[in-house]
């Protein structure tokens, strides 16, 4: 099992949702977060005095799949996600040991 | 967790009500004559009174800023309850207006301020057609009005966060149309516990009093409040396993001070108003009293929490400055601004151990609507009886002028003292009644998924704070494609 | 997506309409001779009128109400519509009262309501200066720069989230100086459609009618706004691929409440001061109808949500209070109670099927301010020419007193179905040639990447909320180290 | 990070301060006898002056309206700072005026208005009791309480999110009780700057003037602000490493502009209404002045930062459209509608490049309270000497009728700087003095680790918007078990 | 050491956080997310239009502890979150390499 | 690929991200989160009854960075993060398999 975790466009989780969808990935979890990359940030005003801000909104998802799937859904989000201006985001992959589904206890793949 | 849906076949019931209530609105009043009418245009009465205009200035404005009160509540109740609530909350404050705007057009008025037939009731002026198509009548509803919708908007906050918008609903018509205007007819309509012969010899040549409301307004709908919280019962989580309360944090402080100062501004419609007429200079003092009353409250309701607790308490100090402006509510015309600190001070005192004692019996009310205008106002009407200073009449300055116990007319506060006692009845007796037929009947609380996930999504299919609650996923719902 | 900086390039262009603006606004001014002037103190006015401290004491506490509506009408839009535009929306709602005074002071008033020329428009009151400058006038030019302000503002609403500052900025002076007052010419500045002979004959004594302004405020904004809206197209994601509407929650529920409580309140500013006198003592009644309107048409159209989808949905409800305050405006002081509900409920279903027509026509109304104001206003001017009863005359106690369809007066209605026409004709027309000309030249729209990331940073480089929205960056950009 | 816990010792000194407040503010009271009184039911009143009705309405309405001013402070002030702080912020704005309306009822109000003492101070009407329980007097004190509040409150926000609670606690009592009293003295209670015979010589038959208080409301309030933010230092990250100053964003625009406008509508109490007389139609001049200078320098100041930076900015404007409000404020009664626009003009650029001055010179007001109400309230000064155009008399329009510079009388200009000049004094002296003594001795500043973690939690133990910042963490005290 | 993933509903937090304490596991990092999985969507209603919600408020419970303890918090969070219906959540145990006390620079076990 | 996960108070979030940069760490990822661990909680009131809350405001950073670059980066937030007090926050080290910018496609180190 792995997790992926995309940092993505606020405006854009709404296409890689349904892409994801689409394949049959429906499961997620989604927080709000705030990144900096390559993006530059947003200058602010405030009484006429001005600030810059570099911590842009951005929304995470986390999926966690099975391994073999984990390509598919990278590409998925990738595509999906993608604008070609900087600060599309990022995707990692990480290694999950296991899962377990809360309501049956069932443990492993099947909890996904 | 339940899925939430619209369209729960209630459907038909609320369209059927909706008809009932259209025909009910409209037929009688287009039924009656138009011909019979009264001043409809004002000229008679401003010959006949010259002092009419200022008069109506005075009447009229000060009853929009009681109307605005209605924003007050709106703000105070759902600043003290939680955010997954918000919506209702506000929106059964905007609801029991509207209804209650009707149901006293339709019935209420006629009851509370018709001809009196035997001390109960009043019988005039259905649909504000016939003679109450009248300047002066009309006027007069509409200040008695907004009175109404204020005791009806009381129960809306004590109750916050569990009870069903139908029930809400319901309640909103019978209290506008029948509870309040009843009770409303015996203190102001010329109804037996002012007017009643044997009233009026105990009190020493008036019966019971209630300048602008303590007990017609703020107890009818404080005590109608404490017997709804009782059959609804606590919010989940409001008491631990063991029964010991756990407070539940207000979503929006800022909200809940500006509606206390919104409600402390209506309140200078509210008192100063209720003389209905400019040329009583006393407006000045009650205005002044009022003032004092709800500084003098606050002040104690602050420092009682800042010396339990060690550190002062927001939502506590506002509930004391409502505390007291409900207590100086009734006596505000007739006492000196010393008492009204008086007055104050104690009514500070109540609010906050009040709140306490409720607290720690079971009682749930959310934002503390039955220690500040049950209690406080029941104190008001006592506060009249004894520190009422004989330098007024009844709302004129002719006397017989009002006289309390420290100024030598003992009787007249057992006339007060009835009067609490009436008073308490008649609102904690109907308000059980009514709220226990609906509890057998349609039921009163929703389900405890509908509660845990907010009467905003179970109630009404919306969240009052989408952006910042869910944010992107509002966000998402976008289907922009950036090209 | 772009990075949003400052420092536009549009610096000079907006240091030269500064200079030019406060040129304009001054330099008449001073240049006519300050001695030729009115009542400036109002000794005379006094002595010839010893009601005048009346009137004034009611015109312009009602005025004071009305222009509260500015912050009515912030409260509604922003809460209505999403937190990334709110600091955009609330300040377009303070500019357009800001520049709108400006141009209502120099140009508007005296288009308005200066010396009659040819039933077009007025020609005096410049500046108000020299004979302006006049108790009486200056009184008059308050109370009608509020309601011009309302009429500005509406607008606001309709359009928000997607127009430029800029554009905002240049309608509020255009609409403040010409469009509103034009056409408040015709109806209340003695113009064609109020006085014009044919149109007296007409009516039997009297022209078209507008009591406080369905068609001249509320429609004219309602009918600006939709032309706008059709220029400006929906917002990003409005309508999905196929074109199906999609709901964009507001993103404060407690605010739009307020906002409309605030709106209703102000409201009894507008319609029973707009008598202009205390002495016409029909203000009572015009309060009473005013109310009831609202009323019921807020339980129409709660109940119309309810029956269509289950659930009694907020802000249809809000938007059906102000519909019902719209319709009622025109109508106020010349119908029934009962009407007045009759008048309410229609209002209701105009509100709600009116805002699904448009939606489904692809116009996208953020706020619903065209079913509100545009359509509810002309059904008010109808609804005048329909239900006036003939127990009130124009202002005044006497006669000819105005009655429409039902009592006897047909031609009077017709009066207001040529009314409504013009109405519409005029502010459709003058908007959409307005904005398309905006349009064609500097353009009316953000670009895609500026709506997204919102008004807010685009416009104003600023955030309304950032201690929610941004929090944790806002702290760290504390450069404090503690020790 | 330290552990903030409740009760903190300082509950017997609070015990204390309690008693003794209470008692100081009851027993002188009842003490006095009650038999020699004023005409407390306003009989006599009356009969005297049938004016009176519509005086005192007029004279009550416009106080209400400044009355609500409060909320606008409340809502401006917190919005503009962040929501760490925003229980604490309007709690402040909550309790001076509680305390206010206290002490301004013991003690200030005699001071103030009482019999004139060598020009310095009024010595009568203490306790409201004796000849000053009288309907006329009594209207007087519940409108310059109302005035004396709104001194009070500009303080707040200036030093806004640093001071102890306690300190604003005994502030709110010495500014009500003796700082503004005393100066209220001078100018309208019949003391030196407006009556002493040498005053009254250079100014040509009066001393200096301010009609509704740019320098006794609002310079005094702005300059004791000032003293307090020196003595204070600036909030923690207000300045980097370098001294330069960051901006701290408020944290509610939608509130911050609402109260703007809440303002805007309170002044139309204040100005108006300080004729204290609706008999005087001045007043639609004034109401009109008050709004064209407000709008003037709100425009201005979005101007000036739509150059300087490429944006509009929105707190700017607020405080642009406030600063006119307070600039207009002592002219208003005495100039025409165009000087009102250029006094708006001037005002805009004075809030502007005022705030950016004390910014650059590590004085870190808040809210900009400063430049607001004292740089424009001296201004205001300045221009009723300037531009006072001889049509209005001293709140009469009767002779000697008020001239300023440009009208032919620069000896009043100078009548008006000696004003300037002793107000900055005596509001910076003791304002300096007072939280001088007060940090020598209980320390006026809460600790760093308070400050960071804000003073909702450190003063109040509360947080102001739970749902938002501490969301699941609120949701999880609840105990339920789904079953 | 491994990183327990706990997404579970807000309602649970409590229960979940007291029995966690009662056995000695008091650290923990809690965020506010929104997941979709089996359970079904909110339907909403603005202006009378309706639309579906399908990401819906949870809390996501991070706690680090040793290997041996993973068993013994996997539980106790598995059984206190638990109502039986669907949208209980999931709990995924992600490997950790080292883990640092700030505070005091301290590493590895030592440090949670 | 490890994924630094630091839980830090949020007044010190400018500090570490100024250190960072300077170090040439730009890209990173911020959440709200609330956590609990050695420190006590805060009381709180409301209407005079009294509550404690023990879930007090973090700020978590989320690093994904080469295996080399670990240590520094774990020094120099340790570091800047610092107060001495507890409540001071953790740092984590987790495992990352995989990265992918989505504007390019590029995976790996190169992602970063
Ligand atoms: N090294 C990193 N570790 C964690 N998050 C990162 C890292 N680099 C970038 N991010 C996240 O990815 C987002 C997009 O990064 P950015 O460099 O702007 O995009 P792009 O690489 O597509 O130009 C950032 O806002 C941040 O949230
Ligand atoms: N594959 C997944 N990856 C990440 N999070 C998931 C995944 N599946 C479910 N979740 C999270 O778990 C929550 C509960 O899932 P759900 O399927 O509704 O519960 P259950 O399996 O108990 O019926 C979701 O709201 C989501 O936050
Ligand atoms: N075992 C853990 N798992 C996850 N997060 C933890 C754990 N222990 C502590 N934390 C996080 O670290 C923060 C600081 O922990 P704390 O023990 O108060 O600090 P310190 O160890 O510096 O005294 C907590 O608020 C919590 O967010």
């Amino acid at each position: 099992m792995k997790k992926i975790e995309a940092i993505i466009r606020a405006e854009k989780l709404g296409d890689v949702k349904n892409a994801l969808e689409s394949k049959g990935f429906y499961g997620m979890t989604v927080t709000d977060v705030r990144g900096r990359g390559r993006q530059k940030g947003i200058q602010l005003q405030f009484k006429g005095r001005t600030m810059e801000i570099d911590l842009l909104p951005k929304v995470k998802i986390e999926i966690v799949v099975r391994d073999e799937d984990v390509e598919e859904v990278v590409e998925l989000i990738s595509n999906f996600a993608r604008t070609g201006n900087v600060g599309d985001g990022k995707i990692f992959v990480i290694p999950v040991e296991n899962a377990v589904r809360i309501r049956t206890g069932e443990r492993g793949d099947k909890a996904l | 967790m339940a899925v939430f849906e619209l369209g729960d076949g209630m459907r038909k019931a609320v369209v059927l009500v909706t008809i009932v209530l259209i025909l009910m609105l409209v037929t009688p009043a287009m039924a009656i004559p138009a011909g019979w009418i009264g001043d409809a245009n004002g000229a008679k009465t401003l010959k006949e009174n010259p002092r009419a205009p200022v008069n109506f200035t005075w009447t009229l404005l000060c009853g929009f800023l009681v109307m605005f009160m209605q924003a007050g509540f709106a703000m105070v109740e759902t600043g003290f309850t939680r955010a997954k609530n918000c919506a209702n909350v506000v929106m059964k404050n905007m609801i029991d207006y509207v209804i209650g705007s009707l149901a006293f057009f339709a019935i209420g008025f006629a009851l509370m301020m018709g001809k009196d037939w035997h001390g109960l009731i009043g019988t005039t002026g259905w649909f504000l057609t016939g003679k109450a198509y009248d300047v002066s009548t009309i006027c007069l509803w509409f200040f008695e009005l907004v009175f109404c919708a204020t005791a009806a908007t009381i129960v809306s906050g004590a109750i916050a966060e569990r009870p069903k918008f139908s029930v809400y609903v319901i309640y909103s018509f019978i209290v506008s149309a029948l509870i309040y205007p009843i009770y409303g007819h015996w203190m102001w309509g010329g109804g037996w516990l002012s007017s009643a012969p044997f009233m009026v010899k105990l009190g020493h040549g008036y019966g019971a009093l209630d300048f602008a409301g303590s007990g017609v307004v703020h107890a009818i709908g404080g005590y109608i409040a404490l017997a709804a919280c009782i059959l609804l019962g606590p919010r989940i989580g409001r008491y631990d396993e063991n029964g010991n309360p756990r407070p539940i944090l207000g979503h929006n402080i800022a909200l809940a001070v500006l509606g206390t100062f919104i409600l402390w501004f209506g309140w200078f419609g509210f008192n100063p108003g209720s003389t209905l007429a400019a040329d009583q200079l006393r407006i000045s003092i009650i205005a002044a009293n009022t003032n004092l009353a709800a500084a003098a409250a606050g002040a104690t309701a602050m420092f009682i929490t800042w010396i339990k607790n060690g550190k002062p308490d927001i939502g506590l100090t506002c509930n004391g400055v409502l505390g007291g402006l409900v207590a100086i509510t009734a006596p505000c015309a007739w006492v000196t601004p010393w008492a009204s600190v008086i007055i104050g001070i104690v009514a500070g005192f109540i609010v906050c151990y009040g709140y306490w004692f409720l607290e720690k019996h079971g009682i749930d009310d959310a934002v503390g609507a039955v220690p500040v205008h049950g209690f406080c106002g029941s104190w008001g009407l006592l506060a009249l009886g004894i520190f009422a200073d004989g330098t007024y009449g009844v709302y004129t300055t002719q006397p017989p002028l009002v006289r309390g116990l420290l100024y030598g007319n003992p009787r007249f506060f057992i006339c007060q003292v009835i009067d609490v006692i009436v008073n308490f009845a008649w609102a904690f007796g109907t308000g059980f009644l009514l709220f226990w037929i609906l509890k057998k009947t349609i039921g009163i609380r929703v389900r405890p998924e509908e509660e845990i996930i907010g009467l905003d999504i179970s109630e009404h299919a919306t969240v009052a704070y989408p952006n910042f609650v869910y944010s992107s996923s509002m966000e998402s719902e976008t289907p922009f494609r950036m090209k």
